[in-house]
């Protein structure tokens, strides 16, 4: 073992103990999530929501995770055993790997690539499989019916979500994130959502799109499909899938703080508290619209996307285009 | 339908979606009306109908006003109400021992037993409506609960006595 | 693929009546009896192509509680409680429509005070029932919140009608001849100021709701249904006044005391799932109507006549109709002059309205099935009597 | 009640070993197990709109770690049995059951999950006379229905049946 391997400068290394780090932050985040969404939950409905385990509930989520790990593992008969297993792992694993090129701080990156934005895309992008592959696995109807409907979603709203991304990294000409945290300011006027706010907000939509939230959370709407494609998942499965969908949003919301927030940058004292600020805000506004709306139907989801989102997203990048090159 | 149209439609519902938002905003600031269960109580628990229980008489709490008529038992529509009591002995058995019959029974103007089997009650109140002597009404025991049914036969003449002990 | 062979579904003897249709590639759903957006334990056999519904089929009877047999074992004041449980959601008007068939049947008059006590307690419970449809409804569209505000409001209601009644949900207050019990002396002022409540929680809930935009995507020419189709199915209720009918029992054949206020029949004429939210929207506003109209000068006298202790009516039949939550609700003794009824029959709402369903739900999608069913406000244990 | 026929059988009841054989482990694991009861949603009477306000927010079932409602029976702990069960739906009752991973647990929420309340008269023909005939049942709730407090008790007893002990103070009124 070269003595490289061992010192923090080396890639490897930096690698491992990103992943690490990524782990439990991932874990950590998700629970405070879960605590977070109960008690908002509550709140938004006039009721305190977690309260008596733990001192204002907060060992609630850690309570539930234990509790699911305890559960029995239930697989339904003639259910394609490989599958039906491999998909809440692999619904997990991409979204760890998401957490590596997120610029939470400039002396804090676990991994600096200069095309940090793709891997993040790509590797998002893979998490729909993992709903294919639970839908088809389970042998469930609800299931199949909730991993089509994944599919449908997601590509319908990987594209705008791409356009808008795009129009960003013209616009700072870069796909690192560091780079395009770094081209904006810490003051409000100098980041890129107040600058575009169309592909700010085309983002968020989109965002909650794939992230499968209410009030586009088709794949899983419980009062259509019950629980559509984790319906037959018992324990830890479920739970997989749970800590995968917070990660995801804790994901997409460390995209928007970097591309359009500014990242870690403030107006002062610039620093990683800013970044867990910025993204925590975008998060809570996400919960916030999943306890005020309806669900939307799936056809008007997908309109929604190629006839209105997609349309505004090219327009958008269009203008950036055309500003850009005027600029210089 | 024209564009402009279509974009003025379009900023409504988005106008709807963020009035939506401002609604549940403000109640999320708003105080709560929960009622912490254990340590408070909603404040009209004694309007709320528990299983019927006997009345005792004024001068004894522990002896019920029932006359061991019958009339309740005949009203319920779900046969939950059992009241029993001594047979009078016939001739030439009047050595053998008390046994207990369904009310009424000649000669006994008191019950031997009242029993109510609370999990067949639909608490509708017809039993307390025939009493003559208004010796049935309805406690204020809302939150029992047991890991056996059997639990839910309760005697009423022992709860009467209880009762009055703890006066 | 080989052609769909019938001899491969399960030979559940619920759904053996259920063929799947000619083609191939369509897939067969049973949707329930344990499922979230059937309200309890309705079971909706579905074919579907993709997400399309190609043919919707109710299977009945998870909840078949045997009201009408046990009629015929019981005497007339045992079947009372009964009426409580067959909707237990507009508990009063069962109550009221059993009740006025006997009394009808007797030839028992109920007191005035009795009267406007009967039509306060219905109206509340009305609005209960409507407030729980509205909450339940948004819950099957996927929004959590609105039913806790809906719950909030229902349970002032709630604890108005339980220093009346004792009880939450199932009353049985109706006797024949007037009410159970006199209701407390604060009950007026308690039902006047819930109205005056509820009136200012009404522009909140159409700015929360009514107005949202993914709401009338939802509800909005969903289930179109013509006067015409729902008149053939006998739909009554906010389901017929959804269809531009506005066919009210209270109005057309005025019962009891209604013929004394003045009130309004909200009547809309597209027939969508949002019309008939529409409907019951408005009604919650004529529930307060009459309400304050029946509570601000409640007469004195008796709550009750005195009915005999053992009721035997002469022989002969009698029908009562009440308009009800989900509709008209029609009870019809007969008796053959003993102290048991010869026969009930109870005629629920629900069971015709759920009838639509299998026509409005063709051709729509899954989600829209969803709609439509929670649009028909039904409460199953009413179905299956 | 002797089942009359092969489809009213009772449910098949099978535990998995745990994994960690360790009491104080297993201890630690009931705990957890008793804070974070996820009910199923299954409503099938009169007893369903109790059980849905008890979820709402006067009596608010969430400060428990209890208002998960998850309708699908793979990923709920607490299958509250609220309204008649009929010979028709029993089957479905005991599937359903079966379907739950373990632990389960299951109210019986209302007098006619109990003993079949008020429909269960003589020569009835339709509906079961219990749940606790189909499966097992770990605390029966009695009321027409009952308050939602009592289901809140009712919770609480099956907290106490986890533990061992009561996790919350008694209330002060209605226990007379």
């Amino acid at each position: 073992m070269s003595p490289d391997l061992l010192s923090f400068d080396h890639p490897l290394t930096r690698l491992v103990v990103g992943l690490l780090c990524v782990f439990a932050f991932v874990g950590l985040n998700g629970l405070v999530l879960v605590w977070v969404e109960r008690k908002v939950a509550g709140h938004v409905q006039l009721r305190p929501g977690p309260l008596h385990v733990g001192p204002y509930g907060l060992l609630q989520p850690i309570v539930d995770a234990v509790k699911l790990v305890g559960k029995q593992l239930a697989m339904p008969a003639g259910a394609d055993k490989y599958l039906y297993w491999a998909a809440p792992l692999l619904a997990f694993a991409p979204v760890t790997v998401c957490f590596l090129p997120l610029p939470f701080d400039p002396d804090l990156a676990p991994m600096r690539l200069n095309i940090g934005l793709v891997l993040i895309l790509a590797f998002s992008g893979l998490g729909v499989l993992s709903l294919i592959l639970a839908g088809w696995g389970s042998n469930n109807k609800w299931g199949l019916l909730g991993a089509a409907r994944a599919v449908a979603q997601s590509v319908a709203y990987e594209v705008p979500l791409l356009l808008a991304v795009m129009s960003v990294a013209i616009t700072a000409g870069s796909l690192d994130l560091y780079e395009i945290t770094g081209k904006q300011g810490g003051w409000p006027w100098q980041w890129y959502g107040v600058q575009n706010p169309l592909a700010f907000f085309i983002f968020l939509v989109c965002a909650v799109a794939e992230t499968n939230r209410a009030p586009f959370d088709l794949p899983e709407a419980e009062s259509e499909l019950t629980a559509g494609f984790h319906t037959e998942y018992s324990g830890m499965g479920f739970g997989l899938f749970f800590l995968a969908e917070y990660a995801n949003m804790i994901v997409v919301s460390g995209v928007a703080a970097a591309l359009f927030l500014g990242g870690w940058q403030g107006p002062f004292l610039s620093g990683i508290l800013w970044f867990l600020v910025k993204v925590y805000a975008i998060l809570l506004l996400m919960i916030w619209m999943r306890w005020t709306y309806p669900r939307v139907r799936f056809d008007q989801l997908l309109n929604l996307s190629w006839k209105w989102l997609t349309p505004l997203a090219i327009i958008d990048l269009a203008l950036v285009v055309i500003i850009k090159g005027i600029g210089g | 339908m024209s564009v402009s149209a279509l974009f003025e439609e379009a900023c409504t519902g988005l106008k709807s979606l963020f009035v939506g938002l401002g609604i549940t905003g403000k109640a999320f600031c708003q105080p709560q009306v929960t009622v912490i269960y254990p340590k408070q109580e909603v404040d009209n628990l004694s309007t709320f109908r528990g299983h019927v229980e006997l009345v005792g008489k004024e001068d004894d709490p522990s002896v019920p006003r029932c006359v061991a008529c019958g009339a309740c038992v005949k009203a319920c529509p779900s046969d939950c109400l059992t009241i029993l009591c001594p047979v009078p002995a016939k001739e030439g058995e009047q050595d053998a021992p008390v046994a207990m019959g369904p009310a009424p029974q000649k000669g006994s103007k008191t019950p031997g037993a009242v029993i109510v089997d609370f999990s067949l009650c639909s608490l509708c109140g017809q039993c307390a409506k025939t009493c003559p002597v208004d010796s049935l009404r309805f406690s204020d025991n809302p939150y029992m609960v047991a890991l056996d049914r059997k639990e839910f036969r309760i005697d009423l003449m022992a709860r009467l006595k209880r009762q009055a002990e703890e006066e | 693929m080989q052609a769909f062979d019938t001899a491969q579904l399960p030979r559940d003897p619920s759904s053996v009546r259920f063929e799947p249709g000619p083609t191939e590639d369509k897939l067969i759903l049973s949707m329930g009896p344990q499922h979230p957006s059937t309200h309890g334990v309705l079971r909706i056999l579905l074919e579907l192509d993709g997400e399309y519904i190609v043919r919707a089929e109710p299977v009945l009877g998870y909840i078949h509680r045997m009201h009408e047999w046990m009629a015929e074992q019981k005497t007339y004041f045992q079947f009372m409680p009964n009426m409580g449980r067959v909707d237990y959601l507009h508990a009063m008007a069962w109550n009221w429509a059993y009740a006025g068939a006997v009394e009808r049947l007797a030839g028992i008059e109920v007191p005035e005070r009795g009267e406007h006590i009967r039509v306060a307690v219905t109206e509340l419970n009305r609005i209960s029932s409507h407030l729980l449809w509205w909450g339940a409804y948004l819950l099957d569209l996927g929004a959590f919140t609105p039913i806790m505000y809906a719950f909030d409001d229902r349970e002032i209601l709630l604890d108005i009608l339980q220093a009346v009644t004792g009880s939450r949900l199932t009353y049985s207050y109706f006797t024949f001849g007037g009410v159970y019990n006199d209701v407390p002396d604060d009950f007026a002022s308690r039902c006047l100021a819930f109205t005056k409540h509820l009136r200012s929680r009404l522009p909140m809930y159409r700015d929360l709701v009514t107005d949202n935009v993914i709401l009338r995507g939802r509800c909005e020419g969903i289930g179109e249904m013509d006067v015409d189709l729902a008149r053939r199915y006998g739909a009554t209720g906010p389901v017929l006044r959804g269809s531009g009918a506005p066919v009210d029992t209270r109005r057309a054949e005025p019962y009891s005391v209604y013929g004394k206020f003045d009130f309004r029949i909200p009547a809309y004429s597209q027939g969508d799932a949002m019309a008939r939210y529409m409907v019951r929207m408005d009604e919650l506003e004529t529930s307060c109507d009459i309400i304050d109209q029946a509570v601000s000068n409640l007469p004195d006298g008796p709550c009750s006549a005195k009915a005999p202790k053992t009721l035997k009516p002469p022989k002969g039949e009698a029908c009562y109709a009440v308009e009800g939550a989900r509709g008209k609700i029609l009870v019809h003794v007969r008796s053959d002059g003993g102290p048991k009824p010869y026969r009930v029959k109870l005629r629920a709402p629900g069971f015709s309205n759920l009838s639509v369903f299998c026509e409005l739900a063709r051709g729509t999608l899954l989600a829209d099935a969803v709609s439509i069913l929670g649009s028909l406000d039904l409460v199953i244990p009413e179905i299956d009597r | 009640m002797a089942p009359q026929n092969p489809s009213l059988a009772p449910a098949v009841n099978t535990v998995d070993p745990a994994l960690i054989a360790q009491p104080a482990v297993q201890k630690l694991v009931d705990v957890c197990r008793a804070m974070s009861i996820w009910p199923m949603t299954f409503g099938l009477a009169c007893c369903a709109i109790e059980m849905m306000a008890v979820g709402m927010a006067r009596f608010d079932i969430a400060r428990y770690g209890a208002e998960v409602f998850r309708p699908s029976p793979r990923q709920s702990d607490l299958m509250i049995v609220a309204g008649t069960v009929n010979k028709k739906m029993a089957p479905a009752v005991v599937r359903l059951y079966e379907q739950m991973p373990a632990p389960r647990y299951v109210m019986a929420l209302g007098n006619c999950a109990i003993s079949g309340g008020p429909f269960n008269i003589e020569n009835q023909y339709n509906v079961i006379q219990g749940v606790d005939t189909l499966i097992p049942v770990d605390v029966y709730v009695p009321g027409c229905p009952p308050r939602p407090e009592a289901l809140l008790e009712g919770l609480f007893a099956i907290q106490q049946k986890m533990t061992g002990r009561r996790w919350w103070q008694v209330p002060q009124g209605g226990q007379s």
